[in-house]
């Protein structure tokens, strides 16, 4: 049984490419994908794990990294806004988003296409309610939800 | 917040413990060391245990008022990391029987980032170490008194 | 904020190992979901020295039968994981309702059972609904293992009967056999925190009721559930015996509703949530 | 020439745009007025955006601040030796440093405020919570945090002030230089409400209302990373600044630098509605350490710190409210006394303290009308301008009166409003303070509201809501969102003052291979200035807006911009675009020569269209590409003759014209453009615990020409969604000790997505007779939100004792208050009838 430490030697999946770093125990999920790799999509809106701008999705599962330490991502497969659509396409929720204009200064966005990239996934042809209760954990103070909401009921539909 | 605590010691033990700055100094909850500055003056280096962790702070005692078996005050400044904490607490002692009845008073005021953290998970937090400083007040005159018998 | 202190992690593979950490090495905390943990070390209000991670303790994410038929849940099952559970469906769906209302997806994807109990922040939604079921609580030591009701549990703000050392194994939860359970309360927006909430359960005419919120630890409306004895459990019967349960309390008061205003929730919410248990009763 | 505004209504989903378009005033249609999907959004939806903590520089330093946990304390001692002791910490600045390197910033107001001395650190004594006292460099950021516990600063606590009416009896003061806490007050009379009151039938008096404090609490945060240059003694800010015009004139002198030697950068932003405007005291920190340690260095604030220390909004007190109404419901006019609590330092204060006076009568056409203004300082976070600045406040003001005298006079708020608003054929209308509203139909954008909320269906749902055992109430919420501020307002503060007018710098060029470049001044925080921006250009050009590629936000060295650059006060619409209009049709002129020139053709047979400069009905190759006039004008010129040089790279400044204020009368034209915003909501109430449940929700919104319709309406909801969150649970509230209690999002509730009711969202268009585009400025919104609802809940009450809304924010415990105890608030009203 190893004694505790204060740093360790993680290995993960981001977006598909195996990443082995030291890292302290104290740093951030959020911190580390935004400092350490360079992936600044992911934002920090908040100091309270309300805002949800750092959602990313971790084996599977939308979750706030800003709650995590990366120590706790060893041996995981994360997945970051800027992993969604291959080099230079976007996904049909992210079209969706620029055609509702479901985006304004975008800080919000990638947590929120996060959010709702899992709900999909679990559920192809949401409603308007099941959406919102999708993206409760995902604050905006732009757009009031409403297009948001739209965007997302929308991609559903569309693949109706 | 205040209260009424019925002490089975007579008030000259109750008496010694409360004006003894060594003996106060062992109330307060996690102290890890404590030094006399003067007789008025004391401070103590303590590890509050707040369940999910300690919170270290550096707190500075003053005596403010005394009357001999009657009624001691004094106030407590204590400064850590991401705590600062001012209490004012008086104990007003009464013959009961052969024992005594303390009244207490702690005005408890908290600010910075554990402020943060919540006024109504704050309030009840402060209330349980109060509680336990009375608590090692009642076990400390509890000892005394045996040993003064002794 | 957000940036911690130093801190040492270990991730053991067993139970055992685990216990060990906690005992051996001072200020030592476990880490489950560090859906509440975590926020406290970013204010560095307080700091563990020590993080046991138990993510690799699978064993502590089973939810099942004991030999008695209580409900075995883990203490790193999740929130999501509740919700989901066919065994829980079956033996007490309140617990899923209640999990469904908890802050939000990602929270719920990684927040877990054990750690809102063991928190024992006064707002969080399970200590009242555990007190109200009648759960009980296996801690694991280096001694060995131990139960203990829920009146017994929750001592204080992030203050538990779990000790220094010791780690929360699973709590045991009684099947609804035909009880109805209600949970009630208002909160800050939308699935927010609750400024007061109630837990109640029904069956037969043996009531308990939960308050949340109203002090450091669930309070039981004692009063209340003799005063319902033997009750219709119509609208005005219950309403009535909710009458004076404020008075017996000392609520805190903060930025969403003063000890007054608590003393009213308080009275509203148990009505409110003995009315939902007594509807879902299944009729005898 | 005002439109006809019509009531064919589209009833559709829930959220329905309803567009009544009429004839625009300037442009035939192209691609102004269509929802041309953003160009901002390609970027931003791969998360590929640019915010100031994305960018990294080699050897870069993490800045974190030492906060004051006091409210009001003196500095005793500041002992930063076990900081610099631990590795990796690169160094501090504390406030004696501050006191001997730059000057305090420059104070508008005339004395006692004028006299503050406001520095970039704590000098000597803390004034709030949170104010920062020092700062410490590390080579990463938990270090410099790990750095800042080691910091011992030593207090002595001060007497606290939190409450606006305390701070005025000075018996505490909070600056010595200044000598009292007043910064600034003055009268303003207009028209003769003595007479009005003395003829009125009744008079409405109110004794108290009170707006309160929150903020929009954007979801970045502000920070910046500053680069000191040692050869050039400049300084550069890669930052989220939304105002770097002002930014400069602040910090150039507390640096005593020139203005051109710091350079603002910025890229993506956050949000900003007006909280990232005074930035400056933690920026000039920053240039300190930079120029201090010879390293680029970079601060972020964390969300605790922006509750407790950075911009909140104008908190308000109005007292003894009197209002002269006559027996047909007519409103003469109404006096008031104004208490304004600007916190610990009035940085962009006391403008609040006029800015109201741009809607002074509301949209109503009362011609009397006296407001006592007095501003205060108090040991709470400084005020800085908040979406709605000001105005919001007053025109939460107008909304209380009238909906109270409907209350006590037992008129219908419907129609009170449509007696007293400004009626459609008086625009032009000239307020009594010498403002012009320049168009718009109040009650047309009203009987919209009315039909989108299906108001003929009120009473039958109250009863059903009642069944229900809840209570329902409708309320009206109508605002002006007064765009484009003439800084001139300031000199009715302080007359010395050498501010006035406003203006915004736009650049158009056409490059060698004929791409079309535009640079503005502007800083936009998410309202989609680069695809309005491209929308106008193109159709000046006569290209499309993929054509036109538009420079992301600002640049202070490569980008054109004046003296007032940034994006604030909702004047986009006007000098935004103004000025790109104003570059874009000097280019145009240059075109059109040049082709002439080159197509041997007369110059009014050209036209620019589809991205060819050709004659018009023309021969096929009688047409050119800009690439060729692109390649021409760059890099094949020698054929032009030598007095024909057409550059194709122009400026312009859009300089709005206000004419000069009245400093004796305190009148003239404070502002140019008025969108109309009307907001009617349904609440439910739950009279057990107060919670109030909002069940139907419209918002109609005039703003003249929509050059993006789609971008009108995502302000329309955002405006809506932060007034929601203020009438209902945003609050920054402070205890006796000066302790914010709500300093983050677990304690400061702002709606998430199931907060938000459906939003039905309806349009006119009344254009402006004075914008270029016919364009008016309406990002902001007047808190159309707050009125309506707290309307909706007084309306709710009245079957439950008649409780009277007092303030603007009313969450479940303050509405229970108000069932418990109705006659509290009703004691606050009185009615004399002649």
């Amino acid at each position: 049984m190893e004694a505790p430490a204060r740093s360790r030697a993680i290995s993960l999946e981001v977006n598909g490419e195996q990443i082995e770093m030291e890292v302290p125990a104290r740093r951030l999920l959020v911190h580390f994908i935004r400092d350490d790799l360079g992936l600044t999509g992911t934002h920090v809106g908040c100091d309270t794990g309300n805002c949800g701008a750092c959602t990313i999705d971790l084996d599977g599962q939308p979750v706030k990294s800003c709650m995590a330490l990366a120590v706790q991502a060893d041996g995981a497969k994360i997945r970051t806004v800027e992993g969604l659509a291959a080099e230079g396409e976007l996904t049909a929720l992210q079209q969706a988003f620029n055609k509702h204009h479901a985006l304004q200064c975008g800080y919000c966005t990638p947590g929120m296409l996060m959010s709702a990239t899992a709900l999909l996934e679990r559920n192809p042809h949401p409603t308007e309610d099941e959406v919102r209760y999708a993206l409760q954990g995902n604050i905006c103070r732009c757009t009031g939800y409403v297009n948001i909401v739209e965007a997302v009921v929308a991609v559903g539909e569309e693949h109706a | 917040m205040s209260g009424t605590k019925e002490l089975s010691a007579p008030r000259e033990t109750v008496w010694g413990v409360i004006s003894e700055p060594s003996e106060m100094a062992k109330l307060m909850p996690g102290v890890e060391s404590f030094e006399i500055t003067d007789e008025r003056h004391w401070t103590a280096k303590v590890k509050v245990p707040l369940g999910l962790g300690g919170l270290k702070m550096t707190m500075n005692f003053e005596k403010l008022e005394e009357r001999p078996l009657e009624f001691a005050s004094m106030r407590a400044k204590g400064q850590g990391v991401g705590a600062l904490m001012d209490m004012t607490t008086s104990f007003t002692l009464s013959e009961a029987g052969e024992g005594t009845s303390m009244v207490w008073e702690a005005d408890v005021k908290i600010a910075g980032p554990v402020g943060a953290m919540g006024q109504r998970v704050l309030q009840p937090i402060v209330n349980q170490q109060v509680s336990q400083v009375l608590a090692a007040l009642e076990e400390r005159v509890a000892a005394a008194s045996t040993s003064a018998e002794g | 904020m957000v940036l911690l202190r130093e801190v040492g992690y270990a991730r053991p593979a067993t139970i055992e190992d685990a216990v060990s950490l906690l005992a051996t090495h001072d200020g030592a905390r476990p880490l489950a979901g560090g859906q509440t943990l975590v926020n406290v070390m970013k204010a560095r209000a307080a700091a563990p020295d020590v993080l046991v991670d138990l993510v690799d303790l699978d064993e502590l994410r089973a939810i099942g039968f004991s030999s008695d038929g209580l409900l075995e849940i883990g203490a790193m099952v999740t929130y999501t994981q509740l919700m989901g559970s066919s065994e829980v469906d079956v033996a007490r769906p309140i617990l899923a309702e209640v999990a469904s209302t908890i802050a939000d997806v990602q929270v719920r994807n990684r927040g877990t059972v054990g750690g809102n109990v063991c928190v024992s922040d006064p707002t969080n939604h399970f200590p009242p609904l555990l007190v109200a079921l009648g759960a009980t609580f296996t801690i694991r030591a280096e001694s060995g293992e131990r139960t203990v009701s829920a009146d017994e549990f929750f001592l204080g703000v992030y203050l538990t009967a779990v000790g220094e050392g010791e780690l929360l194994t699973k709590v045991n939860v009684p099947p609804s056999s035909g009880a109805g359970d209600g949970f009630a309360g208002v909160t800050i927006g939308k699935h927010g925190t609750y400024i007061v909430d109630a837990a109640a359960t029904v069956s037969g005419d043996d009531v308990r009721i939960a308050l949340g919120c109203v002090a450091a630890t669930p309070v039981r409306a004692s009063a209340m559930e003799e005063r319902l004895t033997g009750s219709d459990f119509s609208e005005d019967s219950v309403r009535s015996a909710a009458v004076g349960v404020g008075a017996t309390l000392d609520p805190p008061a903060d930025v969403h509703g003063s000890a007054d205003y608590r003393r009213r929730l308080a009275e509203v919410s148990a009505a409110r949530a003995v009315l939902q248990a007594a509807r879902r009763r299944r009729a005898k | 020439m005002s439109p006809t505004p019509s009531n064919s209504l589209l009833q559709g989903a829930s959220s329905s745009t309803v567009v009544e378009t009429v004839e625009p005033v300037v442009l035939e249609k192209g691609y102004i007025g269509r929802s041309v999907p953003r160009k901002e959004d390609r970027r931003l939806v791969q998360g590929l955006g640019t915010f100031f903590d994305d960018v990294r520089r080699h050897g870069m330093g993490y800045v974190h601040f030492v906060r004051s946990p006091y409210a009001h304390a003196r500095i005793l001692s500041i002992d930063v030796s076990k900081a610099l002791e631990l590795e990796g910490v690169y160094g501090t600045i504390t406030g004696d440093e501050v006191a001997i390197h730059t000057d305090p910033f420059f104070e508008m107001s005339v004395e006692p405020g004028g006299n503050i001395k406001d520095y970039a650190l704590a000098v000597g004594r803390v004034r709030h919570m949170g104010e920062p006292v020092a700062a410490v460099c590390a080579s990463t950021r938990e270090l410099a945090r790990d750095a800042a516990d080691l910091i011992e600063v030593e207090y002595d606590a001060l007497p606290v002030l939190v409450d606006a009416e305390e701070s005025l009896k000075d018996e505490v003061v909070l600056h010595d230089d200044a000598g009292s806490n007043v910064v600034w007050s003055g009268v303003f009379d207009w028209g003769d409400v003595d007479q009005a009151l003395a003829e009125a039938d009744h008079v409405v008096k109110i004794d108290r209302l009170h707006f309160h404090r929150f903020s929009s609490t954007p979801l970045e945060c502000a920070g910046a990373l500053v680069e000191y240059d040692k050869g050039t003694g400049e300084w550069t800010l890669t930052c989220n600044h939304q105002m770097p015009g002002v930014g400069a004139i602040w910090m150039a002198p507390a640096l005593r630098t020139g203005i051109d030697k710091l350079r603002f950068v910025t890229h993506d932003i956050g949000g900003g509605f007006g909280n990232k405007i005074c930035l400056h005291p933690q920026y000039v920190v920053l240039c300190l350490m930079a120029r201090k340690l010879g390293r680029p260095v970079q601060w972020t604030e964390w969300r605790t710190d922006q509750h407790t220390a950075n911009a909140h909004g104008n908190e308000r007190t109005f007292l003894d409210v009197e209002v002269a109404v006559k027996a047909d419901g007519t409103m003469t006019g109404f006096k008031v006394k104004a208490l304004d609590d600007c916190g610990a330092f009035p940085r962009y204060e006391p403008l609040g303290c006029i800015i109201w006076a741009q809607v002074t009568p509301g949209l109503y056409s009362w011609r009397n009308i006296r407001v006592d203004f007095t501003q205060v300082c108090t040991n709470k976070s400084p005020v800085s301008p908040n979406r709605g600045y000001s105005r919001m406040q007053h025109l939460w003001l107008t909304e209380r009166i009238v909906d109270i005298v409907a209350t006590e006079l037992g008129l219908d708020p419907v129609e009170v409003r449509k007696r007293n608003y400004v009626k459609a054929e008086q625009m032009p209308y000239e307020t009594p303070n010498g403002c012009v509203y320049d168009s718009g139909d109040y009650a047309a954008a009203l009987d919209i509201a009315l039909d989108l909320i299906d108001y003929g269906s009120i009473e039958e749902r109250r009863v059903e809501a009642a069944s229900r055992g809840r209570l329902l109430g409708f309320g009206i919420g109508s605002t002006l969102d007064s765009g484009t501020n003439n800084f001139g307002q300031s000199t009715l503060l302080n007359p010395d003052l050498q501010f006035s007018g406003n203006n915004e710098a736009a650049s158009v060029k056409l490059d060698i291979f004929g791409e079309v470049v535009v640079t503005i001044g502007t800083v936009p925080q998410g309202q989609g200035h680069e695809t309005t921006a491209a929308q106008v250009v193109a159709d000046i050009l006569g290209c499309s807006p993929e054509q036109v590629n538009v420079r992301r936000g600002h640049d202070t060295w490569f980008n054109s911009h004046a003296g007032f650059s940034g994006t604030y006060a909702s004047q986009f619409a006007f000098t935004g675009l103004g000025a790109v209009k104003g570059a874009a049709e000097l280019v145009r002129e240059d075109m059109v020569q040049l082709a002439a020139a080159v197509l041997q053709a007369p110059v009014d047979a050209i036209e620019l269209a589809d991205g060819f400069a050709r004659i018009k009905d023309g021969p096929e190759e009688a047409a050119l590409p800009f690439m060729a006039l692109g390649a021409i004008v760059n890099a094949n010129n020698a054929f032009l003759p030598p007095d024909f040089n057409p550059t194709l790279n122009h400026r312009f400044v859009c300089r709005p014209y206000f004419g000069m204020v009245d400093t004796e009368k305190k009148t003239g034209q404070l502002t140019l453009t008025y969108a109309t915003q009307i907001h009617a909501a349904v609440v439910e109430i739950d009279p057990e615990t107060g919670d109030v449940e909002i069940v139907d929700y419209a918002a109609v919104d005039d703003c003249g020409v929509r050059i993006n319709p789609q971008i009108v309406e995502g302000q329309v909801h955002g405006a809506t969604a932060h007034a929601i969150g203020a009438a209902l649970s945003e609050e920054f509230v402070y205890d006796e000790d000066g302790t914010l209690l709500t300093a983050n999002f677990y304690d400061y509730h702002v709606p998430h997505a199931m907060d938000m009711p459906p939003l039905k969202t309806g349009a006119m268009e009344s254009p402006s007779p004075v914008a270029p585009l016919g364009a008016k400025g309406m990002g902001e919104g007047g808190g159309g939100g707050i009125h309506c609802i707290g309307a909706a809940i007084q309306d709710a009450l009245r079957a439950a004792g008649g409780a009277i809304v007092y303030t603007s924010c009313n969450p479940a415990h303050r509405v229970w208050s108000m069932l418990q105890d109705p006659e509290a608030t009703r004691a606050n009203v009185k009615v004399v009838s002649r």
